[in-house]
This record gives structure tokens, sequence and C-alpha cells, in this order.
């Protein structure tokens, strides 16, 4: 389960990642973007990890946990020497300390929900307790968490960056603005932070895995259009672009194979989606939303993207466990969606919108998907809208239909249970909630809140369960899942490490802690 | 001057400085080009005055700036030689031209107010020409340029150096532009109507001026003027101009005793004496028992500069308590240098700006007038203003503008208005054709007379001229008087007549007032006024008028202190009233100090 | 020469809006038809070539179809936007610097204060409150785009409104709007013309920026402004996505800038030929 | 002087505060929750409840804008919604980023601008005339992603005369200085000309070269002074205009300047940064047409301040 370092690795270097979008925080209770996620990762640790370039959990902070029988009593076991940034030495009271902080609302953190499971949880958010019931200080090295529910995926959400230890003293002395000033236990420190400009991150030399991180440095350069970003990266000035490699510039660079040879692909946890109301005619009919399933061309729609997808059958990508293999699903037919609209009455087809956050590809996508819908006679029109008046139209369930991307759903960790609760569990379909196709199936909710209840995240039945739980969602085709986008990180020549680290399912674009330079 | 030289003829002993030779200057319009001047010939001597006179457009200025090498870019000399020091100058290339221009040759040009740049000081600009020329240092530059402005008596000339040309008066604008051309002693100063803006007192000053430096540096001058006057005054030569040919040269005193050309006939003719005005007398018009205009104790105030709180802190006393009445029929005269109130009293008089005291028209009091009555007025009353082509839209045919009035009055029907717009036309002068043309393409004369023909568009009481015939050529500006005076006789129209010009004042006016400072110091008849002059100011008004006869050279003037007495003061303060005392037969005299 | 020129500004404008008319006639395709063989196997847009005369975009439509579809955009938001923004423009600078009292001073308040706001996030705003639609568009563009004309045309009527040749008016008895509609405004031509003209490409252009921040003119409706912002980053990798449009807006703007001059030359004897 | 400044900035004072109350306002009534924004995806109705309640969101519009007045009159801006961190922070680390691009984009608009409006005057009605005019437009219609990314391209890239993006030294400003002036140019190099050509006509000119002076001495000493008056109350509404392009520009230079700052903001609602940005920006451009009006008089002396 551990994980062998490359042997040719080499410690030194300073290393240059690009963004477009500056770094809104470092706090790990509140930094839910995907550019600084990975940046959060290197600076904090959790108490799980995952082995890098995999989506296996590996212990972290904790050398080891135990887990009742029953699945709602978890011990961990602190490691030895394990020192915060500033010096001192990391104990419970920090994990306590760090789980009571990303749930007090006071917080405001968006991660907050992910630990509802814990004992206790209930009582904070609603103000009656301001700590956790169910997270105890053992000893300075042991912590009891205790569930109010077996949760299967409780040691994934252990690995989340809102599970970060962080250290009570730093918090209190910058308060609100600690997400400038992080202080960690991770493989990095921040060193200096630019606003705007440039984030570098240090190496940390107590880092508490021996031999990592082998770099000496990042160099975060925000605000770089990526185009840009390419462009330097072409005369030599950047090693990665965090961005990925700009739609304008796909072909340029893949048909050169100097610089095609410097691009790792990868799958990725995330599928792009259509989501539709079930709550608004003629959407509320399952004919009408299987016919849109039918209509939708997704081969062109990976072609629009330069392929840089594979199209997708089912809401789980397919290197999630739980993935149903051999699942075809709506197969592309635009007659059988004629037909299927004449079942509902609508052989004319009916006029409907489209959501779609105004950022490129997503509204040539959506374009697309209108161009499909309109052969078999749905008109659709398009509503291209900054992100914050998607989320808005979809939370209220004003939106017939909303094209996932931009938004869209990378999991936060690699377990099947995480695309269902508040995206397609009744949880997330009430007024403002994420579950914008507002589809709620009572017994495929209690289906996955059994499966949840399993302790062990991989058993085969569980998987078995969660399986279903998605061939039942998708009996009801509240979603038309389009794509699982796939990975593509460019990086420069001198970078080295395996290129699984490029393509890290948790850590996008690069695992900083493993990679190294190669001069 | 005229000690250097006779009037008669140059001394043939000394070579001429500049000589023109049958020069001709062309315009290239639309690819026809069309000569402006035409075979123009002349010689001036060092030392020696030469003025060019005649009808405005006859190629005067376009002349000067020919032999400034300054022609507009469409315009070139075509033919012909014009030798300074024996240098052709038109063949001169440029780089040499502009060497040439401001040392060897200046010029001043009409407009005292405009030539001068507003951003630049008075001494900026002085040092400039003179270390365009020179290479000397700033400071000997700076010397220099004091020098010059003490010569041309302007006061406390360190200071003035600090300041802006819109800081000065017109004169002393005009004074400022003369020391920047005498700086660099010039061999030739060309001076195109160095005088027509300035109030004559100012005038006076200003050829004073000139007479006096070009003995000192024995400058030749060439003087353009159209005011034979000045003429006759100034210059040893005279050159008669017209339609862009000379058609006449002759030393002053022959020309003004024995003129050849029919056209120099008609133009000393035409000037204004003062003094003949007696000979035209008529009878006053008598006294009705509704003046058509009657002003008691009006003021006109303006309020200027603003504290923090943007109130104004100072207030023009443009006019200060002026009292008279205009009689049906009469001309009624005002006369002041620059700036004593005399518009401002017309601009009251048709609303333009607000006032206190009383102000009647045909009886009826301005203040507190309705809409309609205030459109009623305008009917009654009409201006001329003093710049025909500023007062009418340069977008509007002249047809159409006087139409307007009618139209805007509702008089008639289309027809109708085109029928009396052709009918006025033909009254003064004009052809019905020239109705569809634009303003621009009128002489000055011309628009002079499509604003008497507007004004007379509504059949008024009274028509205020505002410095109407200043600017006209004599020609012309006898043709506008006479037109005024034969549309008095026969519609009954009384005028309201504005001028600095004693002489034109002395031939039209029935009755007058003389201005200073915002108020009246004297007023009666004509001949009271012309003929007994008692206030000191009157006085100094009518000696400074030229005369148009060359024997009869005057003395220079006294000269004033340096600044104009100001009618500005700070809010609270006024200037004290004066009295006007009768001294018999209605003539009216302020009381002096 | 000016006529010539002004004649071949009219054809300009004629083609255009005759292509925007007829564009259903004229277009090869549907603008919004993504053509199977519009695109290449890597899903790159298609160079013009005989089958699409000014190429692909990248959803493998034909561009010429969507120029002259986009036309009809790109005249309403570039010539009735841009329009009303100039006639509000014109229309509060007039009054407030002729009409000086409380009126005027209330007018140029409110410019300042609407010169105050940076007029994109107005935009932004007043779009995103009402669903973006062409005409809404065109409405936020005229609203926003009206202040820097009426400054303007302010300066320009305070210092008109003391010219002697308005003052001889009143003394007719001319009435204010009298003056103002036939005394002054003909002399601000010369002002609008240039505003007016450059103002085609800034409103197009400014209509692609809403449309980019997704309070535009919605997909699939295309706009020659949005052509260039959907494809600017592939000015390279696919040029006539960019530069065609980019050439459109230019002559459309020229061609108006033409015949403007040549109005104003009719308009305004003065300056003839002089400028 | 004292009390014409104090008018002034009184009435400044009212004019941001109308902006203040509209943009407040606009905000109000947006379709979109920055509630939702903060609080994820998988917060319960509870905790998005007790967020608005602790920013106060759940307040009428009034009293939320009396609270932000408040703040503001005590030189506090708020803090982001989502990043936690006083906006007056963020905006003081880049404001000035954004005014040095700014005043780098006057300076060029108006030189290029300029220049090529005098040429323009100089040479009226002759080809090269009409050939400006056509550059002029071309200024105006390129759109500025792409003029920005061409420049960096042919100046940075392939020439390599200039870094490629990035902020610090004075060769980093040129580029987008550029990019940003180039649309300005097209502008001032109009007005420039018909400012010129009005001046070229008047008297003192004549004067001028009546003196004797070369001609680049009266088309720079004497000409331009008078035919920038009326560009100079231009420069302060241009300030308005830039904010837009600044974002553009910031983005494709990777300038920090506040543009990015405030796009990030519009796409999230962060209410606070938005405000923040538009208070700065119009405070920016009240400031910028002050300035204007504070130089004409020292250009031409004939205006008082009034
Ligand atoms: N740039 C030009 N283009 C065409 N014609 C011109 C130009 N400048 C002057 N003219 C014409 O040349 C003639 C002579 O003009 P000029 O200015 O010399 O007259 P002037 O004798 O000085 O008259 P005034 O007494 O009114 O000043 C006029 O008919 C005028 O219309
Ligand atoms: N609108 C105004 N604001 C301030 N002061 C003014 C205004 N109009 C006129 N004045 C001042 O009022 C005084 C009288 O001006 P007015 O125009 O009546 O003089 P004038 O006798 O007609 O002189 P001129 O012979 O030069 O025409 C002058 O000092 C002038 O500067
Ligand atoms: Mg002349
Ligand atoms: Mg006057």
């Amino acid at each position: 389960q551990e994980y062998t370092p490359d042997p040719n690795a080499q410690p030194g270097g300073m290393i240059t990642v690009t963004y477009k979008d500056d770094v809104a925080t470092l706090d790990p209770a509140i930094g839910y973007d995907w550019q600084n996620w990975s940046m959060i990762k290197s600076l904090f640790d959790g108490l799980m990890d995952y082995v890098p370039g995999t989506t296996e959990l590996r212990p972290g902070l904790a050398s080891s946990y135990e887990i009742s029988d029953d699945g709602t009593v978890f011990t961990f076991t602190l490691r030895d020497g394990v020192l915060f940034h500033n010096g001192r030495a990391m104990t419970a009271q920090d994990v306590k300390y760090s789980l009571d902080r990303v749930t007090d609302p006071e917080t405001q953190s968006p991660g907050a929900g992910f630990f509802a499971s814990i004992a206790g949880y209930d009582a904070v958010t609603n103000g009656e307790a301001d700590s956790l019931a169910g997270v105890e200080v053992v000893d300075d090295m042991t912590v009891r968490i205790t569930l109010s529910r077996p949760d299967a995926t409780f040691l994934h959400v252990m690995a989340l960056n809102f599970a970060s230890i962080v250290p009570k003293e730093a918090v209190d002395e910058f308060g609100t603005d600690f997400g400038k000033n992080p202080v960690g236990t991770g493989a990095f420190k921040l060193g200096e932070w630019t606003i705007g400009q440039r984030l570098v991150f240090e190496k940390n030399a107590d880092y508490w895995r021996d031999g990592v991180p082998y770099l000496d440095g990042v160099t975060f350069e925000v605000g770089q259009e990526p185009i840009v970003a390419l462009l330097r990266l072409q005369q030599g000035e950047v090693d990665v672009p965090g961005d990925g490699i700009p739609p304008a510039k796909f072909q340029e660079v893949m048909s050169d194979p100097a610089q095609a040879a410097r691009v790792v692909e990868g799958g990725q946890l995330h599928t792009g989606y259509i989501t539709l109301n079930v709550g608004m005619a003629p959407l509320d009919q399952l004919p009408v939303r299987e016919a849109i399933n039918m209509a939708i061309n997704k081969e062109r729609i990976t072609q629009i993207i330069n392929g840089r997808a594979v199209p997708a059958t089912q809401p789980l990508p397919p290197t999630m466990p739980g993935y149903t293999d051999g699942f075809e699903g709506y197969a592309f037919d635009v007659a059988a969606a004629q037909a299927k609209l004449a079942e509902a009455g609508l052989a004319d087809g009916f006029t409907t919108e489209l959501y779609v956050m105004n950022t490129d590809p997503n509204p040539r996508i959506a374009q697309a998907i209108q161009q499909d819908l309109k052969a078999i006679g749905v008109d659709v029109e398009i509503r291209s809208l900054a992100q914050a008046n998607v989320i808005e139209a979809g939370g209220a369930g004003q939106a017939p239909m909303i094209w996932s991307g931009g938004m869209a759903w990378i999991a936060d960790f690699p377990d099947p249970s995480n695309f269902y609760g508040p995206i397609l569990g009744c949880a997330g379909a009430g007024e403002g909630g994420w579950n914008w196709s507002k589809f709620c199936n009572e017994d495929i909710d209690a289906m996955a809140i059994a499966a949840d209840s399993m302790t062990d995240p991989a058993a085969p039945e569980r998987l078995e369960m969660w399986s279903d739980v998605y061939m039942q969602v998708m009996e009801q085709a509240p979603w038309v899942p389009v794509f699982n986008e796939q990975r593509y990180t460019m990086k420069s020549e001198r970078m080295g490490g395996d290129d699984a680290l490029y393509v890290d399912p948790v850590s996008i674009p690069v695992n900083y802690d493993y990679v190294y330079v190669t001069e | 001057m005229m000690t250097t030289h006779t009037a008669t003829a140059p001394s043939g002993a000394t070579a001429p400085l500049l000589s023109v030779r049958d020069m001709t200057v062309s315009v290239r319009d639309r690819g026809v080009v069309r000569p402006l001047v035409a075979g123009l010939s002349f010689e001036l001597y060092p030392g020696e005055t030469l003025a060019i006179a005649g009808e405005s457009g006859s190629g005067k200025s376009i002349t000067s700036l020919a032999l400034m090498g300054l022609l507009p870019n469409n315009v070139t000399v075509t033919s012909g030689q014009a030798l300074l020091e024996g240098v052709n100058l038109p063949d001169l290339p440029e780089a040499r031209m502009r060497a040439w221009r401001g040392a060897k040759l200046a010029m001043i040009f009409q407009e005292p107010m405009t030539s001068l740049n507003p951003v630049h000081t008075i001494g900026s600009q002085m040092t400039e020409a003179i270390r365009a020329h020179e290479a000397v240092s700033r400071g000997a530059a700076r010397s220099a340029a004091i020098e010059a402005l003490r010569r041309v008596r302007i006061p406390e000339p360190e200071r003035r150096m600090k300041q802006y040309p819109h800081e000065l008066s017109g004169g002393m604008r005009q004074r400022v532009m003369i020391a920047m051309a005498l700086a660099l002693r010039p061999a030739l100063l060309i001076a195109d109507e160095p005088t027509t803006a300035l109030d004559v007192t100012v005038q006076r000053e200003v050829l004073d001026l000139l007479r006096e430096l070009q003995a000192e540096t024995g400058t030749a001058i060439i003087l353009i003027t159209h005011d034979m006057g000045v003429v006759a005054e100034s210059a040893d030569r005279v050159v008669v101009m017209r339609q862009g040919r000379m058609i006449e040269s002759a030393p002053v005193d022959t020309l003004f005793t024995a003129p050849k050309q029919e056209y120099t006939r008609a133009l000393l003719s035409a000037v204004p004496r003062l003094g003949s005005g007696a000979a035209r007398a008529k009878p006053l018009p008598p006294t009705a028992s509704v003046p058509v205009a009657r002003l008691v104790g009006a003021q006109v105030h303006f309020d200027i500069g603003a504290n923090f709180l943007g109130r104004p802190t100072h207030r023009v006393h443009a006019v200060e308590g002026a009292t008279l009445d205009i009689q049906p029929g009469e001309t009624f005269g005002l006369v002041g240098e620059s700036g004593c109130g005399k518009s401002t009293i017309a601009k009251a008089l048709v609303g333009l700006v607000p006032h206190a005291g009383h102000v009647e028209v045909d009886g009826k009091a301005l203040g507190g007038l309705t809409s309609l009555g205030r459109r009623q007025i305008c009917r009654d009353v009409q201006m001329v203003f003093q710049d025909p082509m500023a007062a009418l839209d340069p977008r509007m045919t002249v047809g159409e503008a006087v139409a307007e009035p009618l139209l805007i009055h509702g008089i008639g029907t289309a027809a109708e208005r085109h029928a009396r717009a052709a009918d006025l036309f033909a009254r003064v002068g004009l052809t019905q054709d020239q109705m569809t043309r634009y303003p621009h393409e009128f002489s000055g004369g011309q628009r002079q007379r499509i604003c008497v023909a507007r004004a007379l568009a509504l059949k008024p009481k009274l028509i205020i001229c505002d410095e109407s015939v200043s600017a006209l050529d004599v020609s012309v500006q006898a043709q506008v008087l006479d037109l005024l005076e034969e549309l008095q006789a026969e519609m009954g129209v009384a005028y309201l007549f504005i001028s600095h010009d004693m002489a034109v004042v002395e031939n039209v006016v029935d009755r007058l007032a003389v201005m200073y400072l915002g108020q009246i110091v004297e007023m009666g008849t004509r001949d009271q006024v012309f003929g007994n002059p008692q206030h000191s100011y009157t006085r100094r008004l009518l000696d400074a008028v030229p005369i148009p006869d060359p024997q009869r050279k005057r003395p220079p003037q006294a000269q004033r202190p340096g600044d104009l007495p100001s009618p500005i003061w700070p809010i609270g303060k006024a200037p004290a009233r004066v009295h006007l005392r009768d001294i018999g037969d209605n003539h009216l005299v302020a009381q002096e100090a | 020469m000016r006529r010539k020129l002004a004649l071949f500004g009219l054809a300009i404008i004629a083609v255009v809006l005759g292509g925007a008319v007829f564009a259903p006639w004229i277009a090869p395709y549907a603008p919004d038809d993504q053509l199977f063989e519009g695109l290449t196997l890597f899903g790159e847009p298609m160079p013009p070539s005989g089958d699409f005369l000014m190429g692909t975009d990248l959803l493998g439509r034909d561009l010429f179809s969507r120029m002259l579809y986009g036309a009809q955009t790109s005249l309403i938001i570039g010539v009735v936007a841009n329009g009303i923004a100039l006639l509000i423009g014109t229309l509060v600078g007039v009054v407030a610097g002729f009409v000086r009292g409380w009126v005027g001073a209330v007018l140029m308040r409110f410019t300042d204060l609407m010169m105050a706001f940076p007029a994109l996030l107005l935009a932004i705003c007043l779009a995103a409150i009402f669903q973006p639609s062409l005409w809404i568009v065109a409405m936020v563009i005229a609203l926003v785009n009206w202040v820097q004309t009426a400054r303007v045309v302010y300066t320009e009527t305070t210092s008109l409104a003391e010219r002697e040749f308005i003052a001889a008016e009143r003394t007719l008895g001319a009435s204010q709007t009298r003056i103002l509609f036939r005394h002054i405004l003909p002399h601000l031509v010369p002002t609008l013309i240039v505003w007016g003209t450059l103002g085609i490409s800034v409103t197009v252009l400014l209509e692609a920026t809403l449309s980019f921040l997704g309070v535009g003119v919605q997909p699939p409706t295309p706009s020659w402004g949005n052509i260039i912002f959907e494809n600017q980053t592939y000015f390279q990798a696919a040029p006539w996505l960019v530069f065609i449009p980019g050439a459109a807006i230019l002559l459309l703007a020229l061609a108006f800038n033409l015949v403007g001059d040549a109005l104003r030359d009719v308009l305004d004897p003065t300056q003839r030929g002089n400028d | 002087m004292a009390g014409y400044l104090l008018r002034r900035l009184i009435q400044s004072t009212l004019i941001l505060l109308g902006v203040s109350f509209v943009t407040f306002l606009l905000l109000y009534v947006l379709p979109a929750d920055p509630v939702r924004q903060i609080a994820g995806r998988s917060a319960t109705a509870q905790t998005v409840e007790n967020i608005r309640a602790q920013l106060g969101l759940d307040q009428p519009m009034l009293v939320q804008y009396g609270r932000y007045l408040a703040g503001l009159v005590q030189g506090d801006m708020g803090r982001s919604y989502l990043q936690k961190t006083e906006v007056a922070t963020l905006i003081a680390a880049r404001l000035p980023a954004s005014l040095l691009l700014m005043a780098g984009g006057i300076a060029c608009e108006l030189l290029i601008g300029l220049t090529l409006g005098v040429v323009a005057a100089v040479f009226r009605g002759r080809p090269l005339d009409q050939g400006l005019m056509v550059v002029s437009f071309v200024a105006v219609s390129a759109p500025q992603f792409v003029v920005g990314l061409l420049l960096l391209y042919v100046f940075a890239v392939q020439l390599g005369w200039f870094p490629i993006g990035g902020y610090g030294t004075a060769a980093h400003l040129v580029l987008p200085a550029l990019t940003l002036g180039i649309m300005g140019s097209g502008w001032y190099s109009r007005m420039m000309r018909s400012s010129m050509v009005e001046v070229l006509r008047q008297d003192y000119i004549r004067t001028a070269r009546a003196k004797g002076l070369g001609r680049a001495r009266v088309l720079i000493r004497h000409a331009l002074p008078n035919a920038i008056l009326p560009i100079i109350a231009m420069i302060g509404i241009d300030i308005g205009i830039f904010i837009g392009g600044i974002v553009v520009v910031e983005s494709v230079f990777g300038w920090p300047g506040i543009g990015q700052l405030a796009w990030q903001a519009i796409q999230r609602v962060d209410i606070p940064i938005i405000m923040g940005v538009t208070m700065v920006s119009a405070t920016a451009i009240v400031l910028g047409n002050l300035l204007a009006d504070l130089i004409t008089p020292l250009i031409d002396p004939r205006i008082k301040l009034r």
C-alpha cells in the first residue's frame, strides 16, 4: 500500500506553475477551487492521504487507525514528531480543534457538510454546541471519532482538505486572514505571497515523510491567460501550465511530436452532464427525459473539445469504483428519441431552456446540445450566464436544463457516494440545493444510505449497491451524462517523475510532493 | 517722419527697400486658377510709410501675406517680383524666408485680440521672437523685450511680461504686437489694419506710436487700412486697390487734393468728416407722448468670481443708472470707449441681459413680461449686430435668415414670406438670386445689409445698430448709412446708433449720449454735444478722431496713464453715481470732480 | 474624390444592409447549422474554401452564413443602439448646455453620476436583471453609452450658446426649441459624426464583451462581435474567425464615416473641402 | 482655489454616494445568491441561513446599505465573502498595478493619438490624412484581446524585446499599456485632428510664423497647447472606459490589477469586492475628472476655476 518513490528522483530546483485565476485562499477549511485544492494539499495534511497518482487511501498524519465493528467509532493514532511549519509538534488537540473549526458555522466552510456523520454535528450547526461531541482526545497522540451513523466514506472525508490539521495559535493569530497566512504540516510551506502575482512555496525541511519533497520550492504565477502560459512554456519559462492546454493550441501541441511527448494523459473523476428538471413540464415525463438522453450526440460533443473526453453513459466516471461496466446507457438514436417524444404526446416537440456557464467551451457545448435537440423538435433557448447566476437558477429549480460544465463535479474523493448525495439525492433537491434536476426518489435514497452505512468502502457488495443506485437513477433519466473529461497535463522538459503524478486524480495538476526536476 | 522725407517723392538717391513689380497672386480653387491680386507694382523706400487703401476684399491682406510668405496653401505668387533689398521674396526658400521673417520684415495683424497666443505669457512670446533670430541669452532677450515694451509705452513692462494676453486691454495687446514686431528692428513693417478693432482714443495712441517709432528706427512701413482719416494722418504715399488691382498710386497730398480715379474720388467723398454733420442736418422729430424706448435709472450688473460656496465676489457695473429716452423716428447715438456699457444697454433693451431699474419699450415695461409679451417686444425692437458674420447662422441661407423673423412670428404663408424677403433684399440693394447663398459667400458690406434686411422684416419701431458699420470700408459704410436713413424717412423707424466713430455718429444722429464707465456723462442734441462739448471725456473722444486731410496733421495726443479705470467692484461696493446737470436746452452734462 | 468615397461608403452600407435583410436567401447554410463536414476529424474548423467561403467556426458552422445573419445583430447594435445612445447623449448634452438653471444642473449631475459608474458593471447588472435578449442588450448599450457624447455635446453647446448669432436669434423672438433645433444642433453635426461612427465599432465590440460575460445576445445568435470573442484565442490557429468579422466591423464604421463626412459637407457650407 | 477644491470634493462625495447606492441596489436585485456560493454544495438549509444571518444578508436592503456606508466611512470596505480577506487589502495590493497600467495606457493613447492627430491635421485633405483616418478606425475596431496577443506574440515571443507578460519593470509595462492605449488612440487622433485643424486656422499661429519660428516650434509650442485643451476633459472620461478594457489586458499580460479581481468577483457575486472595485474605480473617475479640470487652467490661463 505504501508508495515507492522514483529511484531517479533528485532533490533541489524550483518549478513554476501558472494559473489564470488568483488563489482565493489557502485556508483548508475554505478553499474549494480546483486550483487551490492541490496547493492546500501540499501545505497541509489530514489524518488520511492517498497513494500518489492513485485513488488509494493511505494513512497521513495518523500512523494507524481502528474502526469499530459497527463502523461508527474511528480511533486514530497520530504520527510522532510531526511539526507544524511554526515548529510546534502536532497533537490530538489540534485534530479536535481542526474538526471543530471546520464545522463551526462561524468558519463558513463550504465543506462542513462532509462531516455531518460525526456525532454532535447538528448541535454545532444549530449553534447549540461549539464543539463536536463525537471527536474526543484520548491522549496526546490518540483521537477517537464517533459517528452518529455508519459512514463508509468517512476515511475519504478525513483525507479531504477540509479535514486538514491546523494549529490553533496560528488561526487565532491571523483570524480570518489565516487563508493568506497558512500554517500546516505539509511538505511545503508558504514563503511569499504577492497578491495577484505569485505565491512561492518553500520546501518544508522538517517534513515528516522522509525524502520528500524533492523540489526546493514551487512558484505559482497567477493571472496568466492559458494561451500565454503555453507560450511561456514553449519558451521554457514555465514548467506546468495549471489550466492545461488551451483548446486553441491543442492541435498545435499534439501535432508536434516533441511537444506531444511532454503531454501526459489520464482519466479524472469527472462527469459532464445535463440536468433535466423533473419538476418542470414537460421534463417531468420520463419519456421526454429519455428522448433527450437519446438525442444527444456525445461523440460529436467530445469532438468539439478536441476529443479530450470519452462519452459517458452513467453518472460515475469509468475510473470510479462502482462504475457499471458494460452499461450502454441511452444510445444516440434520433428516431428512437422522436418515438419517445411521441409517446409523451409531444411529437411536435416543445420549447425549453438550457442554462450554461459562460466560459469557453461551455457555451459551445450548449450549442451542440441545442442542435441535437432541435433534430428531435425540441427548441432550446440558451441562457449563458455567470456561474453564480446559473447556480442560483439551478438551486431555485427554475432551470429546465443545465449543462454542468465549468461548475462540474470533479469528485471530492474517489468514492461512488460522492456523485450522489447533494446532486442526485433528496438532500440536495430542496430550494437552493445543488440537485438541479430536483430528482428525489426515496427508494434510491434509502439504498444509497444503506450502501454508505457499510463499513468497508471498498467492499464489493457496497460497490454493487452503488452501481445499482446509479442504474436506477439512469432509469429515471434525471441527467444526461455527456462525457468524462480526460486530463492532459503538459510539462516542461526538465520535469521528472512518474506520469501518474501529472494526472494525479486528487492533486491537480501535479502532485508537488513527489515530482522533481532533472537538472 | 516728416522730418526725414518729403511727402511728395522719395529721394532718388537711395535705392528702394522694397520694390514690387507686376506681382500677381492667384488662388487655385477646384482646379481653376484665379488671380486675387493682379499686376501690382509699387516701391517703398527706407523710413517711408506707404498706405494701401481700398475696399474690403480688394486684396490688401493677400498682398501683405504674399510679402511675408505666409499665403494660405492654395494661394501662390504666380508672376512678378517682390524684391526686398534686391532679393526676390517669393523665390526665397522657406528656411531662409523663416530667418527673414520677424528680423527683416515683420507684420502686425488685423486682430490684436486673436493674434497673440492665449496660453503663453507676453514675455515668452516676445523673447521667443527675439531668440529665434538672435543668438542671445534668455536674460538678454528678456531685457530686449522689456525695452521694446517700454518703447511702446507699456507701463510696468517687467510685470506685463508675466501676464497673459487676456489680462491686457485691446489697445495694450496691439501695442504688444507692435513691440514684438519692432523688437528686432525690421527694415520693413507691415501693419494690416492695426487699428480697426480699437476705439478712437486707442487708435490714436497706436498711430502716434507707430509714427514715433518709425522716426526712431527708420523702419519702412506698409500701412493697410480702409480709414482715409488714418491714411491722411500717417502715410507718405498711397496705393488704392480695387478688385485685386492697383488703380491709383500717389503721394498722400496729391491723392487727397487731386484724385485721378473715379473710385478714389468716391472713396474720399464717402469719408465721414467730423464737422460735416451739420450740413446734413434735419429737424429733430417732435417729442411724442410715448417714446419708443425709455430707460429710467437702468442698471445692469454681472456677477463674476466665486468664493468656495460658489457665491460671486465681484460685480461688473456695466450700466449704472442710465436714464434716456428715444423718440419715434429719431436717431439716438450712444458713444464711448470700449467697455463703457454701450452694448449692454442695447442688450437690455432687447432682453438679452437682465436689468434693474425701469426699461420700457413702446410704453410697455420690460420687467415681468409673459413670453407672449416678450415676443411682441421682439417685433418692436430689432438689433443689427456689430459683426454681421457672427450674427448670421453660418448654416442657414441668407434668404432663410431674412424670412426667419416672419416665420418665428407666424406671419404669412411660405410664399408670402418669400416674397417679403425678396422685397427686403431688393430694398437693401441685393438681388433675389443671392437669397440661396450662405453668409460666407458675401462680402462684409453685403452681410451687414442682410442683417439690416432681417431687422426690417418685422417692421420694428426701433432698430439698434451696435457698431454696425465700424468694420466696413468707407464706401460700403456710406451705402449702409444711406440705406438706414432712407428707411427712416420711409418707415419712420427710430435708431439707437452705437459707435465709437465720432465722425460717423455726427453724420447720422439727432441726439446722443456719451458714456463712460457705465454711466452717461453727457447727453444732448448733436449740435449741443459736438458743437459745445462740456465733459472732458467727450472732448478727448472728439480730439482723437483722425482727420482725412493730410494737411492737417495733429500733434500726438497726450498719453493716458496705463490702465483704464475699471467698472468692476467688489460685492457691496459701487461706483459713485455721477450727477447730470442741465446746462440749457436739455444738454445734460455730468459734474466732474 | 470625396463624392467617390461617399459612394463607396454607401455601397458598403448597402451591401451590409442587403446581406442582413436577405440573409435567409443568400446564406448557403443555416447560421446555426453545425455541419458534420464543417469540422476536421480533430474537431478543428475549416479554412475558407469553395464549400465554405469564409471557412467554418469551432462548431463547424459556415462562417459566411453567420456573418450574414450576424450583420442583422450588429447593425441593430452598431446603428440602432449606438444611434439611440448618440441621440440621448445629444439631447441631454444640448439641453443641459443650453437650458441653464436647475434642469441643466440636474442633467449634468446625472451625467457625472453615470460617468462615474464603471459602464461595464452597469451593463452587466442591467443585462443580468433583465433576461438578456437582443433588444435588451441594445437598450443596455444605449443606456450606458450616451454619457461621453453628452459630455462633449454639453461643452460644445455651452460655447455655441455664447455665439452672437444665437443672441441675434433671441432678439428675433425665436423660441428656445427653435434655437436649439434649428441653430444649435446643425453645428454639432461634425462632432456627432466622429462620435457616432467611432461609436459603431465600440458598441459592436461592447455587445461582444457582454456576450462574453454571458449577458449579451445569447448563442447561437451570431453577431460580428461575438464571433470575434468566441474565437479570439484561435487567432493563430484559425485567423479567419477573427479577422473576417474584425474587418467587417471596421468597414462598416469606415463606411458610415465616409457617408457622414459627405453629409457634413452638405450640412456645413462653410467647412466644405476645408477639413 | 482651496474653496474650489472643497466644493468639488463635496460634489464628488455626493456622486460617489450616488454610485454606491445604485450599485448596491443593482447587486441586491441581481438574481444570484452569494450565500450559496459560500456555503458550498453539501450545505444544509440551516447552514445557509446561518451564513446569511452572519453576513447580515437577511436584513432589508436599506439596512444593509446603511451598514456598508457606515463601514466605508471608517475605511472598512468589508471582507470578501469567498476569500474572507479584507477587501481593502485585496484592492490595495492590486490598485497600484492598475493605476500604473492606466497611466501607461493613457500615456500611450495620448502619445499615439495626439501624434497621429497632429500629423493628420497638418496634412489635412491629403492621402496621408485619409490613411490615418483608416488607421484610427482600425485602432478603435480592433478587439483588445487579439491586439494584446498579437503584440505579445510578435514583440515578446518572436523578437524577445519584452518579457512575456508579468509585472515589475518598465519593460513589462510597455506592451500592456500599448494594448490598452491603442483603442483610445483612435479616438484621440480623430479629436486631436479636428481640434488641431481649428487651431491651425487661428490668427496666433500666423503670428508665430510671422515671427520667423520654425515649423516644429509653431506646432508644438503654439498649436499643441491650444489644441489639447478640449482633449484634456476627455481623459477623465477615459478612465471610466478603461475599467472595462483593463480586465482583458490584465488577463492577457498577467498584470496583477483590480480588473482580474473584479472579474472573478462578478462571476461569483462576491458583493464586497464588486462594491469595493466599483467605489475605487468611481473614485478614480471622479478624481480623473477633477484632475483634468485642475490641469486645464495650467495650460489655458483664461480658464478660471469656478
Ligand atoms: N484662401 C483663399 N482662398 C480663396 N480666396 C481667398 C483666400 N483668401 C482670400 N481670398 C480672396 O481674396 C480676395 C482678397 O482678400 P484680402 O483678404 O486680401 O482682402 P482685403 O483687401 O484684405 O479685405 P479686408 O479689408 O476685408 O481685409 C478676397 O476676395 C477673398 O475672398
Ligand atoms: N456677460 C458678461 N459678464 C461679465 N461682464 C460683462 C458681460 N458682458 C459685458 N460685461 C462687461 O460689462 C462692461 C460693458 O460691456 P459692453 O459690452 O456693454 O461695452 P461696450 O461699451 O459695448 O464696449 P465695446 O465698444 O468694446 O463694444 C465691460 O466691462 C464688459 O467687460
Ligand atoms: Mg484684410
Ligand atoms: Mg459693444
